[in-house]
This record gives C-alpha cells, structure tokens and sequence, in this order.
C-alpha cells in the first residue's frame, strides 16, 4: 500500500521535526518553564521514533517515565523555587559555558561509537509478544543494565528538582 | 506575585484572600504570609463596607436609627433591634407590657435558629461538603416564611418598637412556629447522621481552632465560640434581659473549644431555642402588644448599657444622653468584631484549609464586623 | 462504495473511530452534566434544571453553546503561549485512552497487547496540563492548585500501578480485551475485593473528584488551576474531567466488574456494550453520589491516606498475590 | 464564683474611684473613674480579676475626650464601665499587650477620634481607609460639643444628693 508508506514517511519526519524543535526550543528560551516545556516535546519525538520503529512497549515507557514523571518532577521544582519574574535565565558564560560544550563533546563522541560498533537487527526479527513474563525475562535478563540506568535517571531528576527548588529559595533570602 | 524580601521570613509570600473569595462570607480581605501550603501570619483588613452606623445613630432621632440596626447584621436582625429598644426603654425608663416581651422573645430566637442554620450550611459549604446547605436552607425558609408573616420583611427586619413590638402575633404564627418546632426536631436526627457522624467532617473539623478559655478572655470572645471552650457563659443566663428568667433552658458547652465544640454547641443551641419559644407559646399572656411610649423619646442625660446574647455572641449598645431625643454617643458593640480579632494569634503555623475552616466556624457576617 | 475505491478501508476505519470517540466524548459529557445536576438536585431534595426543554433536558445543549459563545479572556499577565496550550493538552490525552478501551468483544478499535500501559502513559500527560494551567495564570491561587494536584497525581499513581499490575499479574496480560475474557468465569472483584477498593479511591482522587478535589478546592483555591480560565477554555478542562471519570471507571470495570460480561443477550459481540456501559454508568453514579456526600479532606489527610494506607496496603496485595499464584502453579 | 463585693474591694486597693449604680436603669454595675495614668493598673487588675473587655471607645466632650472601657465577667453578673479622661494632644497607654482583643477597638477608637493610644503596636487606620486617616468622623463640631456636666447621670428626678457629690468629685477631679 504505497499510501500507508507516504504517511509513515510523513510520520517518521514529523517525529524528527518535533525531537529538533523540542531540543532547540530546550536551550534557546529565556524561560525554565518554556525550555521545560521544550524538553517535554522532545522527549514525544524520540516517543514518536520509538513508535514508528515498532516498539510500542518503548514509547510507552519513553511517555510514562520522561514526560510524566520526569519533566513534572522538575517543573514541580521550578514552581517551587521561583516565580515567572525570576526565571529570566541570565546568560551563560565562562567555566560554565566550556563545562556544557564539553559535556555535549563526550556524550556524542561516546553516542557515536556506540552507533559506529553496533550491528543492527531489523526491528521485526526482536518483536515478542509482550506478555508479563516475556517483559519481565527481557527487563530483568537481557536488558538489565538499561533497566537499573532508568532508575538511575529518575533518581537524577529527583535530586535535580530538590537542588533548583533549594536555589529559587536561597537567591530570595539574598 | 512579589517575593517577600524579609530576613527573618524569607520562605514565605503573601496570599490576598478576598476581598472576594467564597470563604470570606462577604467582603473580608485577609492578608496571609505563607509559607508554601502553611499560614505563618493573617491579619484581617476589615472596612470594606464600613457604613458609620455610630455617626448616624447620634444625628437623628432615636427612634430613627431603629431600621439601622436590621442592616448591621443582616443574618440575625432581630436581636439587634431588641438590643437598641430594650437601651431605648431602660434609658427612657419606658415599660414593655409582657406580651411584647414574649413575642420579642419568640421570634428572636425564631431569628436565632435560622441564624444557625445559615450558619451550619455556610460552614460545611466551606469544608466542601455541597448538601447540607440546601438542606438547612430548607429549614431557614420556613422560619422566613413564618417570621415574614407578622414582621413584613425577610431578612432586615425593623419589627420591635420602644414599649412593645410593630403588631400583634397571628393564630397563623403560632401554628406555624409549632408546626416548624415539630419539625425542626425530627430534621436534627438527619443532620446528626449527614454531618455529625461523617468521619471526613470530624477529622476536618477536631482539633482545628482551638480557643483556650484565657485565650477568649484576653480577646473578649463571646458567644457560641466561648461556650466552645467549655465557659458557660450567656447574656441570657447572665443578665437575663427581657422575660428570659422565666424559661428553662440548658446554656450548652464544648470541652476542647475546637471547631467541632463549635459546631456541636450551635446545634445544641438551635434546640434550647426551640424550647425557649415553646415554653413562650404556652405561656403567653394577653394583653397589649405595644405599651405607652412618647412619641419623642427624650433620653435623660446620663450613660446606660444594654447587653443581649446575638446569634453569634454579645451584642452591646452603649448609649450616652443629654436630654434630647438625639443620642449624644451610640457605641455599638458587635460580637464578631472581636471574635475576628482572635484570628492572627489562632491562625498562625496552621494550614491554609485549617484557616477556611477556623474562619467558617466563627461564623462572620461582615456587614456586622463593619458597621 | 465510491470512498473506499480510492481510499484503503484501514483508513476509513480510523476515520470513523476518530469521529465516534470524539463525539462519544463529549456526548459523555453532556450526559454528565445532565446526570451530575440532576442527582446533585436530588441528593439536596430539589428537582435540578426543570427548564430548558423536559426536565431540564436541553439545558446541557444551551449551557453549551452560552460557553462557546463567552469570550475567551487572557489576563494580562498569563504566559500567553502556555496558557492557551493548556486546555489543550488537558484534552487531548483523555482522548487517547477510548483507542484502546473494549466497549465490548468486537467495538473496540484497536486492541493492543499493552493496553493498559498505553492508558496509563497517556493519562500521566494530564499532570503535566494542570501544571501548565496553573503555572501560565501567574496567579498563586492557580498556582497552589497546579502544585496540589500535581502531588495527588504522583501519590495516587502508585497505588493505582500495584493494583493493576495485581491484576495483570492474575490474568497473565496487558491487553485490555485479554482482561475482559480472563474473568469470563469469574470477575476480578470476587478475587481481589482490596484492589478494587483501593483503586477506586485513587480513582477518585486521580480524577480530582470531590471529595479529593484539593487542586480546584473552592472555598480555599477559589476555582484552583482554573481559576483565570473562561469559554471554552474553562470548558475543555470539564469535558477532559468528565472523559478521564469515564476512562477511570471503565478500566475499574475491566479489571474488576468483568467488562462486557453479562447476562447474554442476542449478538453478545456488539450488546455487550450495554452490560460494560452500564457498569460504568453505576459507578460514575458513585463516584458523583460520593460528591455530593462528603466533605472535602485536607491536603495532609490526603498525602497521609496515600502513603500510609494505599501503597502499603496495595503492595502487601501485589506480593500476596503473586505467592498466591506461585502455590496454585506447582 | 465570686461576689461583687469581692470585686469592689479588689478594685478599691488601686487608687480609682468606684461607684455602685442602679443595674436596671444604668445597664451596668460598677462605674469606675480614674486619672489617664492608671488605666494599665487598672486593666491588669480587671485581667487579675478574670474579667474580659467588652469594648473600648470615647466619647468626645468638653473639656476633654473621655475613653470608655467596658469589662464584664464570665461567672459572675458583674459589668464594669471605666471612664478616663484624655486631654486633646495628649496621650493614653494602651492595654493592647493586656488585654489583646483591645488591639481593635483602640485602632477604631483612633479612627473615630483621633486618640492616641501610647505603646500600641500597630495604630494603623482599621476600619477607615488608609488616606482618610484625619477624618475622626466621631469628633463633635463646636456647635455640638457639650460639657461634661450636661451628660452626666443626675439620677431619678429630683437629682439624688450623692449622685450630685459624685459628679463634684469628677469635676474635681478633672479640673
């Protein structure tokens, strides 16, 4: 069905566009609560990418743990900590600027190593049927690390929230 | 939204509650310094519909200002007219045949009951709870209803006159109030199980507010919220006024003088004053409903005081002569005014729904907190 | 015959579920409304709307339309963009879930084989809605509500993830149509009394139902999130309220009141839709009655019942559960 | 419960001149007159007594603003009326930190007529608005303005002969 193939197309695309947008959207804004929300809209994109290459079980998990755990951890602690006057992010520049850039530099190189050494499996040859128990061998057998890396970044968020909420307080003591 | 700069309270905002809000029954504004969810400091800005009912009572006659005193509260009317008469005749040494002391009686705590159901509603309105305010509703209307038939008006009743009342009561008034009695006293039962035994209402409301008796004291608070704390303390028992010396009736108390004393004491009370007004149809007197005043009431120079027990505590008119018909000085002092001024120190470290909650127990009518 | 000569019929089909659930949706709410007035008049002992139409029926229809015809105000010192993005996003996600639900054997629109956890994602973006809501209003009242609410939520789901996961757990899937025809024996209710009672608080308090309703609290919050909100943006909050009671207490019926099931009727594949809605409709009917019974609870009694009570309680069912269904395999 | 008497006896011990009057045309029991220094001796001793205040307020004549206090009792039907006299310009302590519920009534108190009340913590307008701070709506125009001989209690007609001494002793006392 050549019409099924512009939509999926179509979708692949819209799902690239919206992570993009989402990610620029991220840093460009002068506004935390909008860059949150940036952040929000990316992680929908890469849930996107997840659907369309057949993982539903993925996207799923990518909405539940990153849009709504995580994002409304962090937004709960910008609401917190400060209000709209006082999210007016002041500009980066320094050791702070030369700490991003540098971290950016080691998560795409290692990001693409990882790429480069992988052999890829077409997605249809790794389906399985979802059950409890196929779930449960998968999360806890094969891909246990990833699994444990999840919890590892909700806890990074938690202690992420708790910080900004700490610092919207201490700049008003000041 | 300003961030509060203050060293010593540096976590905390300001949250302006009214002066339009629902659980401010009226225009109360009540400046909170929050800490997140906790109120660390509300202080009350009153004056929002402050009339300067003083001012007018001293330039007109005083026969005059009676209309006025319908309107300061507007829940609860007739205890206030039946203060400022009864300053009027001890002033004036004016004498009341005993009939109008029986029918003033009656319908005031006819007034009291509905005060108490408006009340009771508005209270559980305020705790979230949205049927038990269509059903006193109910009730309130038929004291309407009956107090509408001999008095003329609904709400700001102007009945009682220096030496006796406006007109006569009714057969229809007296099978009304006996029917309403009957059934007021088989509804109580469905507030009991509606509210009373409701484990969300009693965890909402133990605990919540509570006023020591030397708390009460030092602020002067009267009414239901004193006999709350457990001081059995009323004008009517105290220094009985009128003809209240010849009924029996209990004064109910609390033991915590938290908000569901508050409750519980309101409750009790409708049920004393339905045994008041009982005890009043039976023993009515014939006679005179309204007896000789003059037409212009000359008030001799010289101070005099009358106190009565409003629906939401002591309510005192102070009143300062000079020989004319014109009073020199009018105080007026209302009960919620200092039942209000408890609320700082009370609400202080306490949750913002535990505020809600204190502020819907005290029963505020702000017109009256205003004058 | 002409459409589907160019078109395939899998897109004619998603054509038509997109229109049946959206109208669905707002029908449910109209019947809602209706319903919620109506027994709210006679819970207080008066008759409720009686004008508009018989018995006040088309009164649902003019309020409607008075709400589409208001004007939209934007207070002067919103976050524009977020503010408008709100209601929204309070929508759409309540929307979704209606994808996957099985009305019965054969209505059901698409049935994947993780149903649960597709309804359980998507209604986690709610959360995020209210925050925006109450955020973008830059007004504290709006804001005290958001961040109540979004507390609630994150308590509340715990509990309501044990439980389903129990009950996944006892029918050995994820698929929502799997767990209708694992109770074709016996309903879950009988085997897991807790569960069901546990997840119909929750439920209640997910939903923001009196009496958990602290995030929109009107005597405290005046409105809560939506305070600054008015039209249809007010109105897209209610609709996205009523289609999240709806979902709430269907998923109740599918894990524990057997879904479809029922006494059979004549093509039990499609009249099953009667039984599975009129289950839901008994406990919207609960869910409303417990409104207007109780009062509101405070939001400490809120956060102590979730913590202290539901979550364990939930998870000692879980574990007991499971060792339960480890015995009865060997 | 206590006996007034008690009351009267305790009151006697501060310097402050203490009067029975007739409850059922008056209204109250006790009347009290005192100098505009005592009025913080006072108040302790009625707070010491387990009185509460009813209200405070003035009352504008000539040839100065007497403020009233009023106390009455919880167990025992006892009613004070407290008069103290406050010279225009001058000052009068507050019992605000003694009394709390005086907090108010001594702001309104301002409001209406301008009397300053010394120690308060917050005299800030209540019950007028902020900018309306001079108005004192309650003060008398000249015209108006009566003597304080003119509304004193002369008693049942013919004037009592105590009633009379009272009020030569307040003269006294004012002058």
């Amino acid at each position: 069905m050549i019409f099924y193939r512009y939509i999926a197309e179509f979708m692949f695309f819209f799902f690239i566009f919206l992570t993009f947008a989402g990610a620029l959207l991220a840093v460009r804004t002068r506004l935390l609560m909008h860059a949150l929300l940036g952040l929000a809209v990316s992680f929908l994109g890469v849930a996107g990418l997840y659907f369309y290459l057949g993982s539903l079980f993925l996207s799923m998990m990518q909405i539940l743990i990153y849009v709504g755990a995580i994002c409304i951890v962090i937004a709960f602690g910008i609401m917190v900590g400060y209000t709209p006057e006082q999210l007016k992010e002041k500009k980066i520049a320094g050791k702070n600027l030369l700490l991003g850039v540098s971290a950016a530099v080691v998560v795409f190189s290692l990001l693409f190593v990882a790429i480069w050494r992988t052999v890829w499996v077409p997605a249809v040859t790794r389906v399985g049927d979802f059950s409890l128990a196929w779930l449960g061998q998968n999360l806890l057998y094969n891909y246990c690390l990833a699994f444990e890396l999840i919890s590892v970044v909700l806890l990074a968020a938690i202690v992420g929230a708790i910080i900004l909420a700490g610092e919207g307080r201490e700049e008003k003591v000041r | 939204m300003k961030s509060e700069t203050n060293t010593q309270q540096n976590q905390s905002f300001t949250l302006n509650m009214g002066p339009q809000h629902p659980s401010t029954h009226g225009v109360l504004q009540v400046i909170l310094e929050m800490d997140g969810e906790y109120v660390l400091d509300p202080q009350p800005v009153l004056g929002y519909i402050h009339r300067m009912h003083e001012k007018m009572g001293e330039s007109r006659p005083c026969r005059k200002f009676l209309p006025n005193t319908g309107r300061m509260d507007y829940v609860c009317a007739l205890p206030f007219n039946h203060g400022y008469v009864g300053l009027i005749e001890r002033a004036a040494g004016i004498e009341v045949p005993p009939r109008a002391e029986y029918i003033r009686v009656i319908t005031s705590e006819l007034n009291r009951v509905a005060s108490h159901l408006l009340w009771l509603g508005a209270f559980l309105l305020d705790l979230g709870a949205f049927t038990p305010i269509m059903y006193s509703f109910d009730d309130r209307e038929q004291i309407l209803d009956i107090l509408e038939e001999i008095t003329g008006s609904r709400l700001t009743y102007c009945y009682f006159r220096p030496g006796g009342v406006y007109q006569d009561i009714s057969d229809k008034f007296i099978e009304g109030t006996r029917a309403f009695i009957k059934r007021m006293r088989s509804r109580f039962s469905i507030y009991e199980k509606l509210v009373a035994t409701n484990i969300i209402f009693i965890k909402r409301a133990e605990g919540v507010g509570v006023i020591s008796p030397d708390m009460a004291r030092r602020y002067g608070v009267t009414g239901p919220l004193l006999r709350g704390s457990g001081i059995s303390y009323d004008i009517r028992k105290q220094e009985p006024y009128s003809v209240y010396s010849d009924f029996d009736f209990d004064v109910p108390v609390g033991e915590n003088g938290d908000s569901l004393d508050r409750y519980k004491v309101r409750v009790q009370e409708m049920e004393q004053s339905l045994r008041i007004i009982e005890q009043a149809l039976d023993k009515l007197p014939e006679g005179p409903y309204l007896g000789k005043a003059p037409k212009k009431i000359k008030l001799p120079p010289g101070d005099s005081s009358f106190s009565v027990e409003a629906a939401r505590g002591e309510l005192a008119y102070y009143l300062v002569g000079d020989g004319s018909e014109i009073p020199y000085r009018l105080k007026i002092r209302v009960p919620s005014y200092s039942n209000l001024s408890v609320l700082p120190e009370l609400g202080r470290g306490i949750l913002l729904a535990d505020l809600v909650t204190i502020m819907g127990s005290f029963d505020l009518v702000i017109p009256e907190i205003d004058r | 015959m002409e459409i589907t000569s160019f078109l395939p019929p899998d897109i004619i089909r998603m054509i038509v579920s997109a229109v049946v659930i959206i109208s669905f949706v707002f029908l449910n709410a109209m019947v809602m409304t209706y319903a919620e007035r109506k027994l709210a008049g006679h819970f207080q002992r008066r008759p409720g709307p009686m004008e508009v139409g018989s018995h006040g029926l088309l009164q649902v229809i003019v309020d409607g339309l008075k709400l589409i015809g208001k004007q939209l105000i934007l207070p002067k010192d919103v976050d524009r963009p977020l503010f408008r993005l709100a209601p929204l996003l309070a929508f759409i996600p309540v929307v979704l879930p209606f994808i996957v639900i099985p009305f019965s054997e054969k209505l059901q629109v698409a049935d994947l084989n993780i149903g649960l956890i597709f309804i359980l994602a998507i209604s986690s973006l709610n959360g995020m809605a209210v925050l925006i809501a109450g955020w973008s209003s830059n007004n504290k009242y709006s804001l005290f509500g958001a961040l109540r609410s979004v507390a609630q939520n994150i308590a509340y789901e715990i509990p309501i993830l044990l439980v389903v996961l129990t009950v996944a757990l006892m029918a050995n899937t994820f698929s929502l149509k799997g767990l209708v025809e694992a109770q074709s024996g016996m309903w879950f209710i009988l085997l897991q009394p807790v569960a069901f009672i546990i997840y119909f608080i929750a439920g209640l308090a997910e939903t923001n139902r009196a009496p958990f309703d602290l995030s929109e609290a009107e005597s405290e919050l005046t409105a809560g999130f939506h305070t600054e909100y008015s039209g249809m943006g007010f109105s897209l909050f209610f609709l996205g309220e009523y289609a999240n009671m709806f979902v709430v207490c269907s998923i109740a019926t599918i894990l524990f009141l057997g879904g479809w099931h029922g006494i059979p009727l004549p093509f039990l594949e499609y009249t099953g839709v009667f039984w599975f809605l009129l289950k839901v409709y008994a406990l919207l009917f609960v869910m409303i009655w417990c409104r207007w019974t109780y009062p509101r609870v405070r939001f400490d009694q809120l956060m102590n019942l979730a913590w202290k009570y539901l979550i364990p309680f939930s998870l000692v069912n879980f574990i007991i559960t499971a060792i339960v269904l480890v015995i009865v395999k060997l | 419960m206590k006996s007034m008497n008690q009351f009267v006896d305790a009151l006697k011990r501060l310097s402050v001149q203490i009067s029975e009057v007739d409850y059922d045309r008056r209204g109250y029991h006790l009347e009290v007159s005192m100098a505009d220094n005592q009025v913080r001796e006072f108040a302790k001793a009625m707070l010491d007594n387990e009185f509460y205040l009813v209200f405070v307020t003035a009352n504008h004549v000539k040839p100065a603003i007497e403020v009233v206090y009023q106390f009455a009792h919880f167990s025992t039907p006892c009613r004070v009326c407290a008069r103290a006299c406050v010279a225009e310009g001058e000052k009068i302590s507050t019992i605000s930190d003694i009394f709390h519920g005086a907090d108010w009534h001594e702001r309104e108190t301002k409001d209406f007529f301008g009397v300053n009340f010394e120690g308060h913590p917050n005299l800030k307008p209540l019950l007028l608005a902020e900018d309306d701070a001079d108005l004192k709506p309650l003060l008398k125009s000249e015209k108006m303005l009566k003597n304080v001989e003119e509304i004193r209690w002369q008693g049942e007609k013919p004037a009592k002969p105590a009633a009379a001494g009272k009020q030569a002793e307040q003269k006294a006392e004012q002058s």
